[in-house]
């Protein structure tokens, strides 16, 4: 069952990522790149009950606590870059 | 085995299944759907429900070890930052001048 | 079935690799650099190397990106010129890969016990590591003792880019120290992701400290550690300002821990020498040589990881000086 | 399965030369440097991939357990620390391409090129 739960799971991952590469927006390569991200969580949960080690969740844990930093260092992208294009409002949103 | 672990057994390949299920719908609705508001509607699916149902189904093949720990640990910090991190997308996303029922932005400089 | 679960992220992998060279949207190509870490992480994972993939995690994940946006700010988006000689190019290119993949037929098979690979030391580290070391972790191991030369030359390495960063970036011009404290800094306006950011801080550093000391029984180590520990200042800055940030780690401070764990990992070396044995050799730090090793993996392992801490860390604070951030 | 195993070592010969073909065909410098690190992402596959045992695990003793197969730790600890030092080196190109910048005001190779001509 573990398989078909990783197969979910890598297919959703192809999925994701043709939306990252279809965008159209950066909004929506964005999404796809936060949703890539739980489902890698959840694989690597999975694969190591898989393998039978369960002692590997440290890489679940991981993901979990840093993939929150990729989206908000691009929501702090985008706020910069629409400061530099209007001058004047920077920043108070 | 005992019923009670046959029980606990098919409980948690249901909820595996389940989960799964749930993330390749998701997964089908973030590809499909037209525009970028309903895509994040889609995939938050994957963001809540299927992360609950597969590591529930996990943690009950786990049983009471340090892994189930680990495991509620990685759900909570999963539900903590998803829908923190599609809110302030979609929050973005409205700023920057996208509405939503709307594919195309209001502003149609080349924002990407 | 797992070697088919492997060969399917491969592919997207390779799929994700165009993408990255053929967009001419810089920005777009970062995005996608985020997803070929995800994909790398998991393959490695698949490839038996928990090590490594948490590696990939702690730097591809947070630090990565956020180094490139800070380049990307700093520079610009998109690439406005196409590619020169492409044909030429592509022609040499397919050359090579054609060479390769002739090559690999005369490779051993995947995954052959029997490889050349396996029938050098491996099997020796795999075999003295329980009684001379006495760790679970063999790669921590490796690392830390049998390899230790190869570690402190990756710390100098490592330790050498981050000067080289500070000399290129250093003490910007770019902005003045005023114009820094007063401008609104940092994502304090978007107030949901602020809060919950703030919850995470402590369970990064906290997750950063256990993988440090854990990485003799576990996945993890000093280098997974210092980048662990380094991206949660990093968000600590994405969301109160950079200002804050450096209030907490000042850049002084960081210059002394990219020295300061160089140094330690080097007088651990030096303490070896200066107790009778050679350079390097921790068994001489304990009663006897196994406790020895258990404190020389422990002390290397913590300067590695304040170095890789205050390197990366240095190189944040240069990009976001002269940046957004 | 014996194609299958090739197949692990032509995704690396395919990666390795998309990351070349950024590097010597792409004017731009960011995404040379992009380049660079899809290249090195191939050789840590590489050697990666060479490291796996057949019904091996992860070389970490787990609790208990007694004659276990292990994949080869070497190739893991070379790339453990090449990642970290990858990174390092990533950012020192990072800060050279944004000094460029600063002093040229593109980051396009042919633009610079001229200017230098000049």
């Amino acid at each position: 069952m573990y398989y078909a739960v990783t197969f979910a799971l890598i297919v959703t991952m192809a999925l994701a990522l043709a939306r990252a590469l279809l965008g159209p927006t950066v909004y929506d390569r964005v999404l796809a790149v936060n949703m890539l991200g739980t489902k890698t969580v959840l694989l690597l949960a999975v694969i190591t009950f898989l393998f039978g080690r369960p002692d590997f969740l440290d890489l679940a844990l991981a993901y979990s606590l840093i993939n929150f930093i990729g989206v908000l260092a691009v929501l702090e992208f985008f706020r910069g870059r629409a400061r530099d294009e209007h001058p004047g409002d920077g920043g108070d949103r | 085995m005992t019923v009670f672990a046959t029980l606990l057994d098919i409980l948690s390949w249901l909820l595996l299944s389940v989960g799964g299920l749930f993330v390749f719908v998701g997964g089908i609705g973030a590809l499909r759907m037209p525009d970028l508001y309903t895509r994040m509607h889609a995939a938050s699916v994957t963001d809540s429900i299927a992360p609950i149902l597969i590591i529930a189904g996990i943690m009950l093949q786990a049983g009471l070890t340090l892994a189930s720990i680990k495991l509620v640990a990685i759900l909570l910090f999963l539900l903590l930052t998803g829908p923190t991190a599609s809110n302030a997308l979609a929050s973005a996303a409205l700023l920057a001048g996208y509405r939503p029922g709307n594919a195309k932005p209001l502003d149609e400089e080349a924002r990407q | 079935m797992i070697v088919v679960f492997g060969v399917f992220l491969l592919t997207l992998l390779l799929i994700t690799a165009f993408a990255i060279v053929r967009t001419p949207n810089l920005f777009v190509a970062v995005m996608l650099t985020g997803i070929f870490s995800l994909l790398l992480a998991s393959n490695f994972f698949l490839l038996d190397a928990a090590d490594v993939a948490l590696t990939e995690a702690a730097v591809g994940a947070g630090i990565s990106t956020v180094l490139f946006l800070g380049a990307l700010a700093l520079t610009a988006e998109r690439e406005t010129a196409p590619s020169s000689n492409r044909l030429i190019a592509l022609l040499a290119v397919s050359v090579m890969v054609v060479a390769i993949i002739y090559a690999t037929f005369d490779k051993p098979r995947f995954a052959d016990p029997d490889a050349p690979v396996h029938r050098h030391v491996a099997p020796w580290y795999l075999e003295k590591t329980p009684d001379a070391i006495d760790i679970p972790n063999v790669v921590t191991a490796v690392l830390g003792s049998f390899r230790g030369y190869d570690t402190l030359g990756e710390v100098f390495v490592v330790y050498t880019a981050g000067i080289g960063v500070l000399f290129l970036l250093g003490k910007s011009t770019a902005r003045r120290q005023e114009d820094l404290d007063d401008a609104p800094r940092g994502l304090r306006h978007y107030l949901i992701p602020r809060v919950v950011g703030r919850m995470l801080i402590p369970f990064i550093l906290l997750f950063g400290l256990y993988v440090q000391f854990h990485g003799d029984y576990g996945p993890g180590g000093g280098f997974q550690a210092g980048a662990l520990i380094a991206a949660s200042i990093i968000l600590y800055a994405l969301l109160e300002g950079e200002n804050r940030a450096l209030r907490v780690l000042p850049r002084g401070l960081l210059t002394g821990l990219i020295a300061g764990g160089a140094l330690l990992y080097g007088a651990v070396g030096v303490a070896g020498m200066l107790l009778g044995g050679k350079f390097l050799d921790y068994s001489l730090l304990a009663d006897n040589p196994v406790s020895g090793q258990h404190v020389g993996i422990l002390l290397i392992e913590a300067g590695v990881g304040i170095t890789v801490t205050g390197v990366l860390l240095s190189i944040f604070h240069a990009f976001a000086a002269r940046g957004r951030f | 399965m014996e194609l299958l195993g090739l197949y692990y070592y032509w995704i690396f010969a395919i990666l390795l030369m998309t990351g070349f073909y950024a590097v010597i065909a792409k004017l731009n410098l960011i995404k040379k440097l992009l380049g660079l690190s899809l290249f090195q992402a191939a050789v840590f596959l590489l050697y990666i991939t060479m490291g796996k045992v057949d019904g091996g695990t992860a070389p970490i003793f787990a609790d208990g357990a007694t004659e276990q197969l292990f994949s080869n730790p070497l190739p893991q600890v070379l790339i453990l620390t090449a990642i970290v030092v990858g990174i390092s080196t990533t950012a020192l190109g990072l800060g050279i391409v944004v000094r460029i910048k600063e002093e040229y005001g593109s980051i396009e190779e042919h633009e610079i090129l001229e200017t230098d001509r000049q």
